[in-house]
């Protein structure tokens, strides 16, 4: 699904020896990682992997400590001018996130605002577009998740499955280039879990670029078209999904897919 | 009788006294004077209205008008009073201070007018009670006031030396707590300012006035300021000859409290 | 044994067992309840009853136009200074909570400072500033050249003053107040926010601050009660306020239990206007929270229902 | 362009990217930073300076027998008010979370009642109360017999008519706050712990009240801090706390703000010793919570770290 | 695995037509089920089908509307003097809950209480039992769920299939003769839920009688003796794993298992 191919710096994330550390422990021990544009990455590994930390540092929510890491050609928290790296400012750091979309497990709505009002939210008060403009696209947005009918609803009255599609139509809003999903089904009961993952391929096929972290094989399986096994802050093992699946080479990996299967 | 309590009686200029004012207070014409907040008869809102009037007030009038200066009357709290005069917020205050050499460290004083101290006990005086007979009485008194800090501890000594118990003191915030505290049988008798004793027995049908003692001045305070305190001692000296200001005193029933001497920094006890 | 299989009455707010039910009693909690009910009707009747509540005294005054103005200076001091305090409080809070450890430091000691010395004491320093300041002057410390204002005497008056002390110490509790309310936000909020470019003011007043309302009102409920009686501590600037203005009255004509009665009633009215729109309020920033929540707090004499 | 795979050191406070690093400026906040240090230095300096504060006074005073005694008072009568008032309020929270609608209701009009009125009248109230009630008497309402038990004045000495006035005033303010704390504690540990065999007085004691308490130590905190101030109320009753003793020295010498200050500083030092013991307890109830709720207080202007 | 079989009175759990209604939405429309003493009946369904519901009758948590529900020979709720049903006492009520141990979808364990405090609080406080002889006890219990030497450590340190175990633990302390389980392993990662299921799993191996609420068909398959079919507050279908799952009778429940599975 690739588009285009350049040297690496067509890549819509490009990570090199990247390492994060709170405090003394590091959690991300410098990982390399490149997204295709239009492709989808699925990320899995065990729990405290590092996998949520990586994907906050695509989204500019952490800075990393060492290493580079471009998203859209931009280098995150940083700016390089004569050959410094000077650190950026807040300001443009938001700026830089709009380029990403990102949806939560735990969904992480607007629990005061309608569903309406969390999609338009952003592209008002953010991008600053005017309503009018902005409501008719948020109402098509609702219809393409399926839930047309609820934009009045506040999400507080909405199953887990809604709440997440409502997620995924607030981020969807802002444009973005690429979208981030942190384990966007394993807060939601099992039966709901088919209809996020419905609305997730649906974008897929759009030619949208997504890194998905993720513990629904089959998901990965149908639509990833990579496969990042991470353990312990590295990445151990990388692929298509087959490779990854099917025969994995790292004891560590063979582990963790026995328990997870 | 239709006369606002504003309207005092006319009292002529001395213009010797005027001589000796501050040059800032006959520049600008105005003396600013402090007046406690109400507590009648002394001092207290005539109905209904934001106007002040009462023995100080009057008091505070009459000296300006001797001064030829317009007065300025400011309420304020007791608790605000004096650092506001430190801050020149006010001229003098006219609030039935007694002198007393520690508060000289502050302010200085001219006397204006003498009053006594009361006792108030309940109606028929059931406990027979004189200021000579308070040992081992419960007395109601005003925070820091002269009574509290100069005749008890005399009356306590006498009681030590006739074998009998102390005087149970209780310090009020304001006379009406006393007051009340009296007419609740809280406490056996109220000793305090003999204006404010007797207006309250007089509102009061259960409460009568047992005995009155002491009578000693009460003083004007003045910023420390050598030209105003001379200026205010001048035309205090000339008021007490007036007309005017027996007027003023019998119109509060305070006829006999007329000085004759308006004392600077004099000290009392 | 009989097993009933029946169709079941919809009305069901008691159990609708339909073999015959018999309802628990709770003889000692009746019991209690019924000694409660007749004790306070006791007291309400021996309150109506007592001639020492002199309530036709009461009746004289509760309208009097004093005590009315009294009452309009106690609510127009309470909506500034709550106003200022809330304002302030927030920019305080928000200080407080800084990666910036000079403005956490700076914020703290107001705290520490404006929570920790009476308002009365506050009151007196801002109305007699000019005794330690006897002209506001706009300059450099350590004594360095300045330009002078103006007089603090005609700059403050005491209204002023009034307005300083009572908002500048409301101030230091919203702050505490409204912290615990940012604190209670759930931190996934924030990184859904930033993650849609939000930051800054716009975070904090669009997604942070309307969240906290659920937590901060109802203390700000209490401090601006507090507020309503606390005005009364104005009373040493010579401001008449409510309660002020019945004490003056009583002065005069010694009613005091009728008069401190009058100025009850009339805090009383207020407050509970206040609970009413403080419900409303609630009840408008609960709107999307988890009702569950609200229904567990029906508890612990619920019979398993 | 070059891309660094070093190993990275482990002092990892600031980043340590490998290549050279320029760290973001922040003038704006820099200068803000600088000014109100030079503020609080400038009001610091002159406050020492100021010859109108009477350092000398305020030293003279500060330990003045009656100033202590004063703030003895006060600690004493804070302690025990709050004690009774904290457990009063527990009972009237547990009332009205009640599912017996007669308790709701009586809690509901106490606490409306207590919180709005002033707790001055309260307290003259109860000094005067013998002005209403000469003789206490236990009977029946509407003038049934009775026993009587004493004369008010007897019953009610002044020190007893302070505490009942703070006290049970208090206790309508802390039961609101309990009354917040328990509906925060999750629905889930009322299931486990019923489940568990556990009721009323157990489940309140042992899951639900521990549990509350993080969220009831703060406001308790301004609870306190309040009512320590707030004990100067009875100086109506001619008792003498911290600041009324202050006031006392003043109304003979008139040194009126050396004595304030004397009384805030003991305020001060109280309020400090109480805001120590107030973390401490934080800490100690809030142990066992999400650690992350704690990590996400610090905000906004923090980077993303 | 039932041990012993009477008319129907020696059965575990024994429900007749129990409905229950909160206001005046009917959520159980008259439930009819029979769990026999040390068998294993797993309870599927999809959301809102009234299984917790169910589950907190069977352990007192509700008090049921209609119909009769009997746990361990005792009425829930009502005790039966002279022909008429009398509401049982709070006090009764609590001592009845006794007889089964009910473990939660979010653990509910005590936070502000060490892991073996969590324990020991029932046994000491409810039962009155002395804390030397309950401590020990809990530490068996402790090592019986592998984790004997957490005791001291606060819940929220441990990880949720941790404490799901502890929570499995605390309701084993009190001795029940039935073990409620609502969605035991739904909160947790993917990874961590077999480490809860081989606890439960051992428990059955040892006669307990369990009533679960699951998702885990895999579970339900291998574990349960039994499987009911919950839907819109009804049992639609019921019997042995295989039945249900492999030739399941009605449409609703032919639908759900394509979703879940
Ligand atoms: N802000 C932080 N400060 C300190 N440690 C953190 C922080 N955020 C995450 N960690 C730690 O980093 C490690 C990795 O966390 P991360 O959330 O990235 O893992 P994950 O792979 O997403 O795991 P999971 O599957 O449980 O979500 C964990 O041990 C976590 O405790
Ligand atoms: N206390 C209550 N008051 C009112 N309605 C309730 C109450 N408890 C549950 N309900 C409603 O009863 C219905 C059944 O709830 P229940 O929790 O038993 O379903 P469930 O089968 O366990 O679903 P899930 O799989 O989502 O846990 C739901 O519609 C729920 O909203
Ligand atoms: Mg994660
Ligand atoms: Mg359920």
């Amino acid at each position: 699904m690739a588009t285009q191919k350049g040297i690496m710096n067509t890549a819509m994330v490009q990570a090199i020896g990247v390492r994060k550390q709170f405090g003394s422990t590091e959690i991300l021990k410098g990982i390399d990682l490149t997204v295709e544009r239009g492709s989808v990455t699925c990320l899995i590994g065990p729990s405290g992997s590092g996998k949520t930390t990586f994907l906050r540092c695509i989204n500019h929510l952490e800075k990393v400590s060492a290493g580079r890491l471009y998203v859209d050609q931009e280098l995150v928290g940083y700016e390089e001018r004569n050959g410094l790296l000077h650190e950026k400012k807040e300001k443009d750091t938001a700026r830089a996130r709009m380029s990403a979309g990102m949806v939560f497990q735990r969904f992480n709505l607007f629990p005061h605002m309608t569903v309406l009002e969390n999609i338009i939210e952003a592209p008002t008060r953010v991008a600053g577009r005017p309503k009018r403009d902005v409501i008719p696209e948020a109402q098509k947005l609702l219809e393409r998740v399926g839930l047309g009918d609820r934009g009045m609803a506040y999400p507080q009255e909405l199953s887990g499955g809604q709440q997440q599609r409502i997620a995924i139509a607030r981020a969807l809003a802002m444009k973005p280039k690429l979208m981030l999903f942190d384990e966007p089904t394993s807060a939601l009961d099992p039966e709901l879990v088919g209809e996020v993952l419905e609305v997730m391929q649906a974008l897929a096929e759009t030619g949208m670029t997504m890194v998905v972290v993720t513990h629904e094989l089959g998901f990965a399986r149908q639509v990833g078209d990579h496969v990042v096994f991470m353990d312990a802050g590295v990445v151990v093992e990388s692929g298509s999904p087959d490779d990854v699946f099917n025969s994995p080479q790292h004891a560590r990996t063979q582990a963790f897919l026995s328990k997870v299967l | 009788a239709t006369s606002s309590a504003t309207d005092v009686p006319p009292v002529a200029v001395d213009s010797a006294a005027v001589k000796l004012l501050p040059p800032g207070i006959a520049s600008s014409g105005v003396l600013r004077v402090a007046i406690p907040t109400n507590e009648p008869p002394t001092q207290y809102y005539e109905d209904g209205t934001q106007t002040m009037t009462g023995i100080n007030p009057d008091i505070a009038r009459l000296i300006g008008a001797t001064l030829g200066l317009k007065v300025e009357i400011d309420v304020a709290n007791f608790d605000s009073i004096i650092p506001g005069m430190a801050a020149g917020r006010y001229d003098m205050t006219v609030s039935s201070m007694t002198p007393t050499t520690e508060r000289m460290q502050v302010l200085d004083f001219v006397d204006y007018l003498q009053i006594g101290s009361s006792l108030a006990v309940a109606q028929n005086n059931p406990l027979a009670l004189k200021v000579t007979t308070l040992c081992g009485h419960k007395v109601g008194l005003l925070t820091g006031s002269y009574q509290l800090t100069e005749n008890i501890p005399t009356y306590d000594a006498a009681c030590v030396s006739a074998g009998q118990p102390t005087i149970e003191t209780s310090e009020f915030q304001d006379t009406r707590q006393a007051i009340s505290a009296l007419t609740s049988g809280r406490i056996d008798a109220v000793f305090a300012d003999s204006p404010i004793v007797s207006y309250a027995a007089l509102q009061n049908p259960s409460i009568a006035v047992a005995d009155t003692i002491d009578v000693t001045p009460v003083a004007a305070g003045v910023t420390k300021n050598p030209q105003l305190v001379t200026a205010v001692s001048a035309a205090l000296a000339s008021l007490i000859t007036s007309d005017a200001y027996r007027q003023v005193l019998n119109k509060y029933g305070l006829g006999d409290g007329a000085i004759t001497d308006a004392r600077v920094n004099f000290a009392q006890g | 044994m009989t097993f009933v299989n029946r169709s079941v009455e919809t009305d069901a707010l008691t159990s609708s067992q339909s073999d015959p039910v018999v309802p628990l009693r709770h003889p000692v909690r009746l019991a209690i309840a019924i000694v409660l009910v007749i004790v306070a009707a006791g007291v309400a009747w021996d309150v109506a009853m007592n001639r020492g509540y002199r309530w036709d005294v009461v009746a004289q005054y509760v309208f009097a136009p004093r005590i009315i103005s009294g009452a309009a200076l106690t609510v127009g001091l309470t909506i500034v200074a709550m106003a200022i305090g809330i304002v302030f409080g927030t920019i305080l809070a928000i200080m407080r909570l800084s990666a910036n450890p000079i403005f956490r430091v700076i914020a703290g000691a107001y705290v520490w400072f404006f929570r920790g010395t009476p308002v009365l004491v506050q009151l007196i320093f801002w109305y007699n500033i000019a005794a330690l300041y006897p002209v506001i002057v706009l300059g450099l410390p350590f004594g360095g050249p300045g330009i002078v204002i103006g007089s603090a005497n005609v700059l403050i008056a005491p209204i002023t003053a009034a307005l300083l002390g009572l908002s500048l110490n409301e101030a230091a509790y919203m702050a505490e107040i409204i912290r615990s309310g940012i604190g209670a936000v759930d931190r996934g909020q924030y990184d859904a926010a930033r993650a849609l470019g939000m930051n800054g003011r716009l975070l904090m007043s669009r997604i942070v601050l309307p969240q906290a309302m659920r937590v901060v009102i109802p203390p700000t409920g209490n401090e601006i009660i507090s507020m309503l009686k606390g005005t009364s501590l104005v009373s040493v600037l010579a401001i008449s306020d409510l309660l002020y203005s019945a004490q003056i009255i009583y002065a005069a004509n010694y009613q005091i239990i009728p008069l401190l009665i009058v100025a009850s009633l009339w805090y009383l009215a207020m407050t509970s206007v206040l609970s009413f729109f403080q419900g409303k309020l609630e009840r408008r920033y609960g709107r999307g929270f988890d009702v569950r929540t609200s229904r567990s707090r029906r508890w612990p004499l619920r019979k398993a229902s």
